[in-house]
């Protein structure tokens, strides 16, 4: 079967998930990639939305995380402040599962503006949303994002969420509990932070993918991994899956 | 206990110019029909104030209502930029639109402060984001037992909430289920408040998930269905996505949008 | 994931000596049949927590299970005093028990920080009282934005917390309703918790003003029907208010309850 | 018809209330005195339980404040935290109905320790519950109590909630937000704070009561207001409302 990079990225991202996880899912990319594993590898994930949806188990995609299919088949629907102050800030979640519009090399998150200065912004975005706190409080951080040379970045323009900040020991340094950024899956490979720097690292690359193609795309001098990977390309069970989900949403 | 009455009247007597107003509404059940009408009456220089201002914030920040916002995350879901907003803080067009931002935790928080009667709240927050150089609304905080730093924020109480319910009763007695957001946190942070809902119905019967705001804690309810379109009301409404995508071609041009405007200034009010 | 096993198993696996054990419950859904099994299971030296220690409070301490209470109201609800609960603050009978007593929104408060992360709570309270005097816990806190000083009380975080709901299905999902007190807080701030069940069934079907905590979020779940008595679980049974008045002239006298405590000692555990 | 000093006093308490106030009501002689009132006068009063209840329409007295009937017949019920936090604190309630176990000249409420020290007292009384916050944060308090020279004292053992302090002025000096103690219901008569000085003082005796009565019954040299007025005994209709309550929560 033949499959678009962003198939290949929500394959793999979803493959990222397994068990009886936790997982704090984003809307977009995260949440395609959280229900895909849901509904393939993993179907015991727990889903929590920041709408205020513990154990969601949509039957297709959710529009927005506010869509009613969240509510409708979760274990218990809560208020948008115990979502974030019982549930998130504890630590009760494995996996925050973010997207970015700007990601830099150390796994910091922009998505509030682009170029410019904050209060004269070339590009305004949505802002925090609960990104923030997520990236802070989850046992581990996933970051799904399309990679290319303008939002895979030397250093965000605004660090909205903060991932390794300038690199080892700055999440210890300021009492963050949970480890932060510890796998980015892209429409081209997956990267990991260097244990001893928390610099990004190239991991594996999907099928199809050369390694000059993801240095186009990263606005660094970007390292590799000694034993690089290949993903797998996605099986046809998976392909179908994905497919259904996003027809079932329409 | 809450009057009822009309969407207009309701609008006229609670929102003056120059008001820090919250339309409250976590993709389900925003109290869109109350935003036309405010737009409708004119108003000028409100502080808006929202977790996740959407596509009835782009309308009324570029019908010019708004010289602040406060807020989380501002964007069409499922879609993408809320283009109104961009031009209002990429071009100052309308007007100037000066904005106070901070993380979905820490907004959801200061409802909760507000709603609480305290000045503010507790959270881990904002830890190494660069949102504490831009806001000036957090500030660090020491556990005075741990002596551990924590971030606090400020209580929102705004003078007006408004929130958009499934039922409410002839009582003024207000029911909403499904996600509840943070609509009633904002609602009793606000020294006034308006609720439109589907219905009013004789008796509330119990809804499983559902929560009720008495009477006495709400100052005007009116009727409204579909008052949340193009969001939904669960158990009376589908959400709309159409209209969220139609709405991106409509913000992006100041044209589209001047003529979307006229038509709701003509419409007549629920 | 919650294991559903046996009660005795789960309070020998859960609870240590010189544990802090909340066993929570507003006058509704008291796990009194919990508490029987930590008697007779001679655990010595707890933390007893609990907002409203009543009954099955005044028994483990008259059993010596407890070193320490923390609480906010101390008595036999609508009949009068704990003598037990007396007896070892007035007299040290059969152990010294220390006390650690807070107000109502104090404890609730504590809890909340508890079951949010947060090392410490912010309330408006115990102004112009004795309180602060005789509690260490208690302390003033100053709001960094507008100087005002408001009351600050630490993070409760037991090492168990103990309540009784309606259900749980197989899974270990829990479901309670009617009055739900503090229980949500009291297990989410717990390390450990174990909660009690009227039953076990197939399927949590909605129930109005239920609330739901999730097989993650607790520890160990044990089917005890009637677990709550003398109070009641709001759907299965009726509180037995003749218990709690015939609790009294027990507990007044120590060679009456010690004849009450042998027969609890002997009791085949649920 | 006769009645004893314990039905005039709920009956005296609850003409305290009317119309549609929120009353956050203590159990024992405060239920009583407020759900009295709802059956008869004051049909559209709002009771607050601390247990959770919001508008609680009991038909016979509740035996404590988690009687099921509170829950069941409430327009909202909400949790113990809520109703602090959200409800209380605000200053949403007009007035708090509370007991006594020990009240001093100034208003201040014993309900902890009396006689010995804290650590060792004479007698262990069950403590403050949700008392302290309710006499701080209600519009007004009232206080309901059985009056004895040892329960009506120059100066209570140890303050549990605080009414007027040493005097007028104390509250605002605390940034206390409600009055404070504005009323206070005896089997004996009906106490007032003095505008002036905030010490209680006798401004109504109950009918069949004589000043010297409430003298010997008063642990200070008790002021008395210069017009005292005289409660009317118990209507036919009261009293039968009452005993019926109380009927019907056997």
């Amino acid at each position: 079967m033949t499959y678009t990079s962003d198939e290949m990225m929500a394959v793999a991202a979803a493959r990222a998930l397994s068990g009886r996880q936790r997982v704090f899912v984003g809307i977009g990319l995260p949440s395609t990639a959280a229900n895909l594993a849901r509904r393939t590898h993993a179907p015991d994930l727990v889903l929590v939305y920041e709408s205020g949806t513990l154990g969601s188990k949509p039957d297709r995609l959710p529009a927005s995380i506010g869509d009613g299919i969240l509510a409708e088949t979760a274990d218990a629907v809560i208020s948008v402040p115990e979502v974030f102050n019982y549930w998130l800030q504890p630590g009760r979640i494995d996996v925050g599962f973010l997207g970015a519009a700007q990601l830099d090399r150390f796994g910091n998150i922009n998505t509030t503006v682009i170029g410019g200065d904050y209060h004269h912004p070339k590009v305004r975005l949505p802002g925090a949303g609960g990104a923030p706190e997520i990236a802070a409080s989850c046992r581990e951080v996933y970051v799904v994002v399309r990679q290319t040379s303008r939002s895979f970045v030397e250093r965000v323009d605004f660090v909205t969420s903060f991932g390794h900040g300038t690199g080892k020991g700055d999440r210890e340094r300021l009492g963050l509990r949970g480890a932060g950024p510890t796998l980015v899956i892209t429409d081209l490979g997956v990267f990991r932070p260097d244990p001893d720097t928390s610099e990004l690292v190239l991991t594996d690359l999907h099928e199809g993918v050369a390694l000059d193609d993801v240095r186009a795309a990263t606005g660094w001098d970007v390292k590799v991994a000694p034993e690089l990977g290949r993903t797998p390309p996605p099986t046809a069970e998976e392909l179908s899956a994905l497919r259904a989900l996003k027809e079932a949403s329409k | 206990m809450a009057e009822i009455g009309t969407l207009a009247d309701a609008v006229g007597e609670l929102i003056a110019d120059g008001d820090v107003v919250a339309l409250e509404g976590f993709t389900h059940l925003i109290p869109t029909a109350a935003g036309h009408e405010i737009i409708r009456q004119g108003r000028r220089d409100l502080t808006l104030v929202r977790m996740t201002p959407d596509i009835v914030y782009d309308q009324l920040i570029g019908a010019g209502c708004a010289r602040k916002l406060v807020f989380s995350w501002g964007g069409n879901p499922g879609v993408g930029s809320l283009h109104r907003f961009r031009d209002a803080v990429q071009n100052s067009w309308p007007v100037p639109l000066e904005i106070e931002e901070h993380s979905h935790a820490g907004m959801a928080n200061r409802y909760v402060a507000g709603a609480s009667g305290l000045p503010f709240a507790v959270l881990r927050g904002y830890v190494g984001t660069d949102l504490p150089s831009v806001t000036a609304t957090i500030k660090p905080i020491t556990c005075p037992f741990t002596g551990e730093e924590l971030t606090a924020v400020p209580a929102l109480n705004p003078d007006v909430t408004v929130i958009h319910a499934q039922r409410a009763d002839r009582d003024g007695n207000v029911q909403l289920w499904g996600l509840l957001g943070v609509q009633k946190e904002a609602v009793l942070a606000a020294r006034r408040s308006l609720v439109t809902v589907e219905e009013v119905v004789d008796e509330l019967t119990p809804v499983p998930g559902a929560i009720v705001l008495p009477s006495w804690a709400v100052t005007k309810v009116a009727e409204v269905p579909g008052g949340a379109h193009p969001s939904y009301a669960q158990g009376y409404s589908e959400r709309d996505n159409a209209y969220y995508a139609a709405w991106d071609p409509i913000s992006r041009d100041r044209e589209e949008f001047a003529n979307w405007l006229r038509e709701v200034r003509e419409e007549v009010p629920a």
